[in-house]
């Protein structure tokens, strides 16, 4: 056993609208080592972590670092002895480039002033030192998810960091860049430092980790050395019962086509062109994945089908009728249904009770309201059903959503979009950031859906899933189709990685089959 | 009644005492009769029917411009023009009710309505400026104020000014469209129904209807009303239009039951406080009128206080000011709350664990 | 009951008890106008009687909706004399003095409309104010057709006002009808500041009115027509205060001083005091109102030391014979009072610059 | 319209446009700087009008200008930490604090001038101070230009000064980098260590300094005493001002010019007999319009590029 190195005792968190998010919890790590802290949605982790990254402050218990007790009441002190965090959700300020993002908050000076060229030259000796690649000039809106990725550990490791807290950082990598990220973190793990690696995603877990600590209900239910467990011990552990890793598909049986997409180009708003002559459709009954790595005009391919965005060249026909000037409500009547990307962005009013968000887009039809009133009754009995249907954990279906965890928010979407008896669904990346439990719970639905003849478009940047689920697939790369899969049965992740990260393409040919009429 | 809301009227009250003690400091050195002072600015208002009944007359129109404001604020427009729309009902107002001759319940009724429409028309146009080219609602409103300031002095002015008076004033309107008193020898008048049924009608359209809903929705996360379908750019609209009309209502209404010609010369200053009032209910309607009427109490008797006190008038503002602050203060003694819940929190936690040991014997 | 005792006490007690005076602002003090003026006039009361009067000054600051509960106030509790201003306060006090026979008022710059019945108790006092200003737009004439140091060849003068109302533009009638009575051909460059307190505004509008030509001004602005002393200053041009004597209260500025010729004054105090002189002495006439101008020194014109020194003898000779010219009825002052706007407006436009 | 024209191209009308800038230009800066932060400074008219008066009565206690301007700047400051003391620390709605405060220094100057000066109206008794007038030597001797730009207040210029000031505070020293983070991702901003509510506190501290200046202007430089309420709704044409400017420096002293033309077109006009009512809408109408048109222009733009990349 290694030397300890950092040790948390007894930490007990409420959070001040009542929420014990901690109970008494004893988390300790080693020196050099990757130590995984796995728990379904809501288990605690993030508390932990915050708490100890001097974000949020517990109520009880101490913190000992080396043996001796510190408090850490603000991320600068987190900072200044030797902890660092890579966030659940980035921490960028999107207007600011890359080097000034990394220097944030110790910024290099020359008499005074900010001294830019310091910090882009600074950015580069860090890129370089960790293999971590990055344009120290660009702008950080403009990246994709895996570089910002990368700003965030250079962040970390710029201010010294010794400990350093990955909060689910996988969620949105492709295997390619998992591996690569798996890479850098050997790296540091062996350079000495400490990493505390926070995942829904047990394989990786395994693969990366050296010891577990796993989370339940706010409590540490156990540590383990990662060899002694196996993934089913993990999640049986962390939710209490056995988890099936195995979908159950029926084959499918095909409808008519219901999305038909034709010769779709579409140029941003920053004039690049994010997609190229794009083709396909989609027919009752079938899942059809979308696999890519993040950036390759998936987001903006969602928007357009769903009327988020317009102005772009082409056809796109949902059952028949000619979307293009149709707005989002008429597009949603076709019936169409959308799990968005971002559930807090799009997903939710965050501010608004579980009902509130359940009727988002059937509030105005005659079956919930009286004449002028809507009806309440309704409108509760509608989301009770649904929140006993989806399993969301609440105290009653007046709750604000915001204080949900991620699994359950994400769940108060989903029985949203499904409950509308959808044509079409497009499910962008669905079970992101979400636990076993939910995620196998959202699963099985979507295929309930596909059984029931509805059309649906996954999008995922996670591969198991896009495998899983999926029927057919194709790929994106760089704003264009670079492969058509009719069965996922005969693809591998291997092969998958290949054409999304654009080192493999299709024969046109091969691709055209995606049209089916 | 939950546990919140327990606390938040302890924390309001807390508020309360705190800047009363701060009010008392202060009126202890400036004042050579401080217990008077403090007991007219406490107790006055309550000491003559008349005084309360001035508390309700200046809640009224603190609760019209409240809700207008409520409204705007909900669908999260930063719209500023209740002041103006405010003053251009009462101008609205005072034109039905010179030039048109009409029987007695219908004439007030007409230059209510009409005042409501002149307000939505004005606030229509940041709303219009902002859905069509994304101008900033809150700058077009703020300068709006004062184009309809202007344009409202205009109309009195060249049109509607009597010129026998020897203010800038306008003629006397038709006694048929003055809104009478509801209590003889107060000056309480039957506006503080149409207040009361403007509350009501806010209440039930923002909570109970689906324009009401989509105002909420937008307000919480537009992006979300965007892709759930709600057509954004219609709330944006409306929810302006409808808190123009609200404050157009509420300006003709003040004019017609406190006033029997227009005399204002400045921005009566309703807006602002709508603001004031919209924040301490916390764009909740239904806590309108109670911000309205505390507002109201305070000034009135912060008035009696200067009146019949030696603390100057002036003094009044500085207290208004910080018992606003305070008692709008989110954070104030939420320590002491978090404490509060935390312990109580570790005691259950506590007893969980002797539980779970229990079960394992 | 308890209130009507009280008062019929202080009636009967009336000998030794102090004669209780209240006095009702309708605005704030500060002013540097009829409200500070008013408000002096209770100084020269409490100068004059000391220990036989009590007096308050309450200030009921510009909230319309206020001062009726106040005058209503006033009215119940135990004074004697009840002193209000301006026109705006006619209709309450119309309404409330004859709910309370016991009381009298005293209202200035205004006067109830006695038709109405009822309010015997109620003395009212108007100002010829466009007397004074009669004089102040003969003398700018005078002065912008002069050869004096700071006078330019055009004829053009300035007047600004604080806002298109009626007492400023009584102010502005008489002014023009003072000028055209020395020169037919004079132009005046009038604005009007939209407030009373923007003084910055007012000196921004007075610079204007110099660049286009005026050398000298007059002010009826309140605090903000103080803007206009500083542009006079700046520009190196004539002005001419209002209400109280401007040139004095910056006499520890003698730059500016020195290009403030005289100042219009409305004498509120003087006529407080004649008027509780003459209620001491019974002859006050309640149930009436009195105007008063020039000739009851209730309107006035500073003549100062800078009076003396910057305008020639001359003009001041020729000031004086206009003062008794309209003393003696010889002139009769046009008015504001009850003129429509479109009468207004051609008097306006007829000097247009 | 001829008379018109004449104004308008005269270099009194110039020089008249600068004057009236300043306090706009000097309080919009304000509001740049905390809106970057994400710290919306309502207070802004409460802050000049405190320390115009402020710069008034400690000029005429200490009969120096320069303690005049310095306490001036200090009671901004003190208006600051009540501002943020309430809003960041109580979590007061920022708005609502704003306007209270504006409340608070409304009656309050007018009470701490009564007790200083016996007088609720005016300062004149008190003999205060000025800022004064200073002749640029070479650019004075410029004909049009030189009568225009030389010759102003001190704080005219520095005013100008300032907008260069704040440019370069903002976008090339590291508070600059902190503030603007502060503002568009506080969590990410707190997430490196930064303290948030500091970052504010200063933001606000030097928004509300620079709208000292901006009173100081008022009451030293402008005109040569206080009076009350004589900021008369600058604050807030500043706020509109630098909405206008999208919260950019040098776009915050275009539209603050706007102001300035507009306001003194509208002083220039009256006395052309116009009615009254209309001259003086005329700045507000101007900035209406003007974020109408900078708005369209945008918005076409947009659209503009769309249609060339999809033709
Ligand atoms: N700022 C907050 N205020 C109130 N409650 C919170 C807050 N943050 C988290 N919670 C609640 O605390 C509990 C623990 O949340 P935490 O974020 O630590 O879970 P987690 O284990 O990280 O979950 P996930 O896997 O979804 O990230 C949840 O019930 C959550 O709703
Ligand atoms: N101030 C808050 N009040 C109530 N709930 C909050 C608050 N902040 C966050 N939450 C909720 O608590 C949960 C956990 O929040 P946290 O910020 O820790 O994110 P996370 O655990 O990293 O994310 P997630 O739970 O989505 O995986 C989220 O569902 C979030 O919506
Ligand atoms: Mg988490
Ligand atoms: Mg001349």
């Amino acid at each position: 056993m290694k030397n300890e190195i950092l040790r948390m005792e007894n930490i007990t968190k409420i959070y001040s609208n009542g929420i014990t998010a901690n109970k008494g919890v004893y988390f300790s790590i080693c020196e050099s080592e990757i130590h995984a802290l796995v728990g379904e949605n809501g288990a605690g982790k993030s508390t932990l972590m915050k708490i100890l990254f001097g974000l949020e402050q517990p109520d009880d218990g101490e913190i000992y670092l080396n043996n001796s007790r510190i408090s850490i009441t603000s991320p600068s002190l987190a900072i200044k002895n030797g902890i660092g965090m890579v966030h659940q959700h980035f921490m960028l300020v999107p207007s600011l480039t890359v080097a000034e993002n990394v220097v944030l908050g110790l910024e290099p000076r020359n008499k005074g002033f900010f001294d830019y060229k310091k910090a882009v030259a600074i950015t580069e000796e860090l890129a370089q030192k960790y293999n971590l690649f990055v344009d120290p000039n660009s702008i950080v809106e403009d990246l994709p998810v895996g570089m910002k990725q990368k700003i965030e550990i250079l962040k970390a490791l710029y201010r010294g960091a010794k400990i350093l807290i990955l909060d689910e950082p996988t969620a949105v990598l492709t295997p390619q860049e998992t591996v690569e990220l798996f890479n850098q973190l050997m790296h540091l793990k062996n350079s000495g430092h400490t990493i505390i690696f926070i995942s829904h995603k047990l394989n990786e877990v395994k693969q990366i980790s050296d010891r577990v600590t796993i989370m339940r209900n706010g409590r540490n239910v156990g540590v383990f050395n990662t060899s002694d467990v196996s993934e089913n011990d993990i999640s049986r552990l962390m939710v209490g019962r056995d988890v099936v890793f195995k979908l159950d598909k029926n084959i499918k049986k095909l409808g008519k086509t219901i999305l038909n997409v034709k010769n779709l180009n579409y140029t941003s708003e920053t004039g690049k062109k994010v997609l190229k002559n794009i083709s396909f459709s989609v027919r009752g009954g079938e899942i059809l994945g979308i696999a890519g790595v993040e950036g390759n005009g998936q987001r903006e391919l969602v928007e357009i089908i769903t009327g988020l965005r317009n102005y772009y060249e082409g056809e796109i026909v949902i059952d028949n009728i000619r979307i293009n000037n149709l707005s989002i409500k008429e597009i949603r009547e076709l019936g169409t249904s959308h799990i968005p990307e971002d559930r807090m962005v799009y997903g939710v009013a965050a501010q608004g009770t579980i009902e509130e968000n359940i009727i988002s887009d059937r509030f105005y039809k005659k079956e919930l309201n009286h004449r002028i009133l809507m009806n309440i009754k309704k409108v509760s009995d509608i989301s009770k059903d649904l929140i006993k249907e989806y399993k969301i954990k609440c105290s009653s279906s007046k709750q604000k959503v915001s204080m949900l965890s991620g699994g359950n928010i994400q769940k108060v979407v989903v029985a949203r979009e499904f409950s509308s008896n959808p044509k079409l669904l497009i499910a962008d990346q669905p079970t992101r950031g979400i636990d076993i439990g939910a995620t196998e719970f959202i699963h099985k639905k979507i295929i309930q859906l596909r059984d029931s003849g509805t059309a649906i478009l996954l999008v995922s940047a996670d591969l198991n899933e896009i495998l899983e689920v999926s029927d057919s697939l194709i790929v994106m790369y760089g704003g264009e189709i670079v492969a058509y899969f009719d069965d996922t049965a005969n693809v591998t992740e291997e092969e998958l990685g290949m054409y999304m990260l654009g080192l493999k393409r299709q024969s046109h040919d091969e691709i055209g089959r995606v049209i089916y009429e | 009644m939950n546990k919140d809301n327990i606390f938040e009227i302890f924390r309001t009250l807390m508020a309360i005492v705190i800047s009363l003690i701060l009010a008392f400091i202060i009126i202890f050195f400036i004042s050579k009769q401080p217990y008077v002072a403090l007991s007219k600015f406490l107790l006055g208002p309550l000491s003559k029917t008349r005084y309360f009944s001035n508390v309700l007359e200046m809640a009224i129109p603190l609760t019209f411009t409240g809700l207008a404001i409520c409204i705007m604020f909900k669908a999260n427009q930063f719209n500023l023009g209740a002041e103006g729309a405010f003053f251009m009902g009462a101008v609205t107002a005072t034109i039905i009710g010179i030039k048109f001759s009409l029987p007695g319940l219908i004439h007030p009724i007409l230059a209510i309505v009409c005042g409501g429409i002149i307000g939505g028309i004005f606030l229509f146009i940041p709303a219009f400026l902002k859905v069509k080219w994304n101008a900033n609602e809150l700058v077009s409103s703020l300068m709006l104020n004062y184009v309809m300031f202007y344009l409202g002095i205009y109309i009195v002015n060249y049109y509607l000014r009597d010129s026998n008076a020897g203010a800038m004033v306008s003629y006397k309107l038709k006694t048929t469209a003055l809104l009478p008193n509801l209590i003889p020898k107060t000056r309480l008048h039957y506006g503080i129904l149409i207040a009361i049924l403007m509350i009501i009608i806010t209440y039930f359209f923002l909570f109970r209807t689906k324009w009401g809903y989509a105002i909420r929705m937008v307000g919480f996360n537009s992006k979300f009303a965007i892709y759930s379908g709600i057509n954004n750019k219609s709330v944006i609209l409306y929810s302006q239009i409808i808190g123009g009309i609200i404050a157009g209502i509420g300006g003709a209404t003040e004019l017609l039951g406190m006033y029997s010609r227009f005399q204002w010369q400045n921005l009566p200053g309703y807006g602002w406080d709508g603001v004031i009032v919209a924040i301490l209910s916390r764009n909740n309607p239904v806590l309108v009128p109670i911000a309205a009427f505390f507002l109201s109490y305070l000034r009135i008797g912060a008035d009696l206080m200067a009146r019949i006190t030696d603390v100057p008038s002036e003094v009044v503002s500085v207290i208004q000011a910080l018992v606003i602050m305070l008692v709008a203060a989110e954070s104030f003694l939420a320590k002491w709350k978090h404490r509060v819940i935390a312990k109580k929190a570790i005691e259950e936690i506590k007893a969980e664990e002797v539980n779970m040991n229990e079960q394992y014997i | 009951g308890k209130n009507q005792n009280n008062s019929s006490n202080s009636n009967q007690d009336s000998k030794d008890k102090p004669l209780k005076i209240v006095l009702l602002i309708n605005g704030t003090l500060g002013d540097k106008s009829f409200f500070d003026s008013a408000n002096n006039g209770i100084e020269l009361i409490k100068k004059e009687y000391g220990s036989k009067v009590e007096t308050k000054t309450i200030e009921m600051t510009y909230d319309q909706s206020k001062w009726e509960p106040t005058l209503q106030d006033v009215s119940e509790q135990d004074w004697d004399i009840i002193i209000l201003g301006t026109w705006q306060m006619t209709e309450y006090l119309e309404k409330i003095a004859p709910q309370n026979p016991d009381k009298k008022y005293i209202i200035f710059d205004t006067s109830v409309d006695y038709s109405k019945g009822n309010l015997s108790n109620v003395y009212s006092i108007q100002y010829k104010q466009n007397e004074g200003s009669f004089l102040a737009g003969a003398l700018a004439a005078k002065i912008t057709t002069s050869n004096m140091p700071n006078a330019n060849d055009k004829k053009i003068i300035g007047f600004l006002g604080g806002m298109d109302i009626p007492v400023i533009n009584d102010f502005l009638v008489g002014y023009i009808q003072g000028a055209k009575y020395v020169d037919k051909d004079i132009k005046v460059a009038i604005s009007y500041i939209g407030d009373f307190a923007d003084s910055a505004k007012g000196k921004e509008m007075a610079m204007a009115q110099y660049d286009q030509g005026a050398d000298i001004g007059f002010n009826v602005a309140g605090q903000a027509g103080l803007g206009q002393l500083d542009a006079a200053k700046e520009k190196k041009k004539y002005a001419i205060g209002v209400d109280s004597d401007q040139a004095s209260i910056f006499s520890s500025d003698s730059e500016k001083a020195n290009l403030i010729v005289t100042s219009v004054l409305k004498r509120i105090d003087n006529s407080l005091l004649r008027a509780i002189k003459m209620h001491m002495d019974g002859t006050l006439k309640y149930g009436q109102a009195e105007t008063l101008g020039l000739k009851e020194e209730c309107i006035g014109f500073a003549e100062n030391e800078y009076y003396q020194k910057i305008v020639p003898e001359e003009y001041r000779k020729f000031i004086n014979e206009l003062k008794e010219k309209i003393m003696n009825g010889e002139i009769t002052v046009d008015t504001a009072f009850g003129m429509d706007t479109n009468k207004l407006n051609e008097i306006r436009n007829s000097v247009k610059p | 319209m001829n008379n018109i024209f004449k104004i308008i191209f005269s270099t009194s009308f110039g020089y008249a446009i600068l004057r009236v800038t300043t306090p706009i230009l000097f309080s919009g800066l304000g509001a740049v700087i905390s809106d970057k932060a994400g710290v919306i400074n309502i207070a802004l008219e409460g802050t000049m009008l405190t320390s115009a008066l402020t710069g008034v009565i400690v000029s005429a206690l200490t009969q120096s200008t320069f303690f005049g301007v310095i306490a001036a700047i200090l009671s901004g400051i003190f208006v600051s930490l009540l501002l943020s003391y309430f809003s960041l620390n109580l979590k007061t709605d920022i708005v609502l604090t704003g306007i209270a405060i504006n409340l608070l220094a409304s009656g309050g100057t007018i009470f701490i001038l009564y007790l200083v000066a016996h007088d609720k109206g005016i300062s004149t008794s008190l003999n205060s101070k000025v800022i004064p007038n200073v002749t640029i030597p070479l650019l004075n001797k410029i004909p049009i230009l030189g009568p225009i730009l030389s010759g102003h207040n001190i704080l005219t210029y520095l005013s100008w000064i300032s907008v260069a000031i704040v440019y370069i505070l903002l976008y090339k020293t590291p508070l600059g980098v902190r503030i603007r983070a502060v503002g568009e991702n506080p969590e990410a901003a707190e997430s490196v260590g930064i303290n948030v509510n500091k970052i504010r506190y200063i933001a606000l501290c030097i928004s509300c300094i620079l709208a000292s200046f901006g009173g100081a202007y008022m009451s030293m430089g402008y005109v040569s005493w206080f009076s009350t309420n004589m900021t008369s709704g600058r604050g807030f044409i500043a706020l509109a001002a630098e909405a206008m400017g999208k919260g950019n420096p040098v776009g915050t002293l275009l539209t603050s010019l706007l102001f300035g033309f507009a306001g003194a077109l509208s002083n220039n006009l009256q006395s052309l007999r116009i009615p009254s009512e209309f001259v003086q809408m005329i700045p507000y109408l101007a900035t209406i319009v003007g974020l109408v048109i900078y708005s369209i222009r945008k918005t076409n733009m947009l659209k503009y590029k769309k249609e060339v990349q999809n033709a």
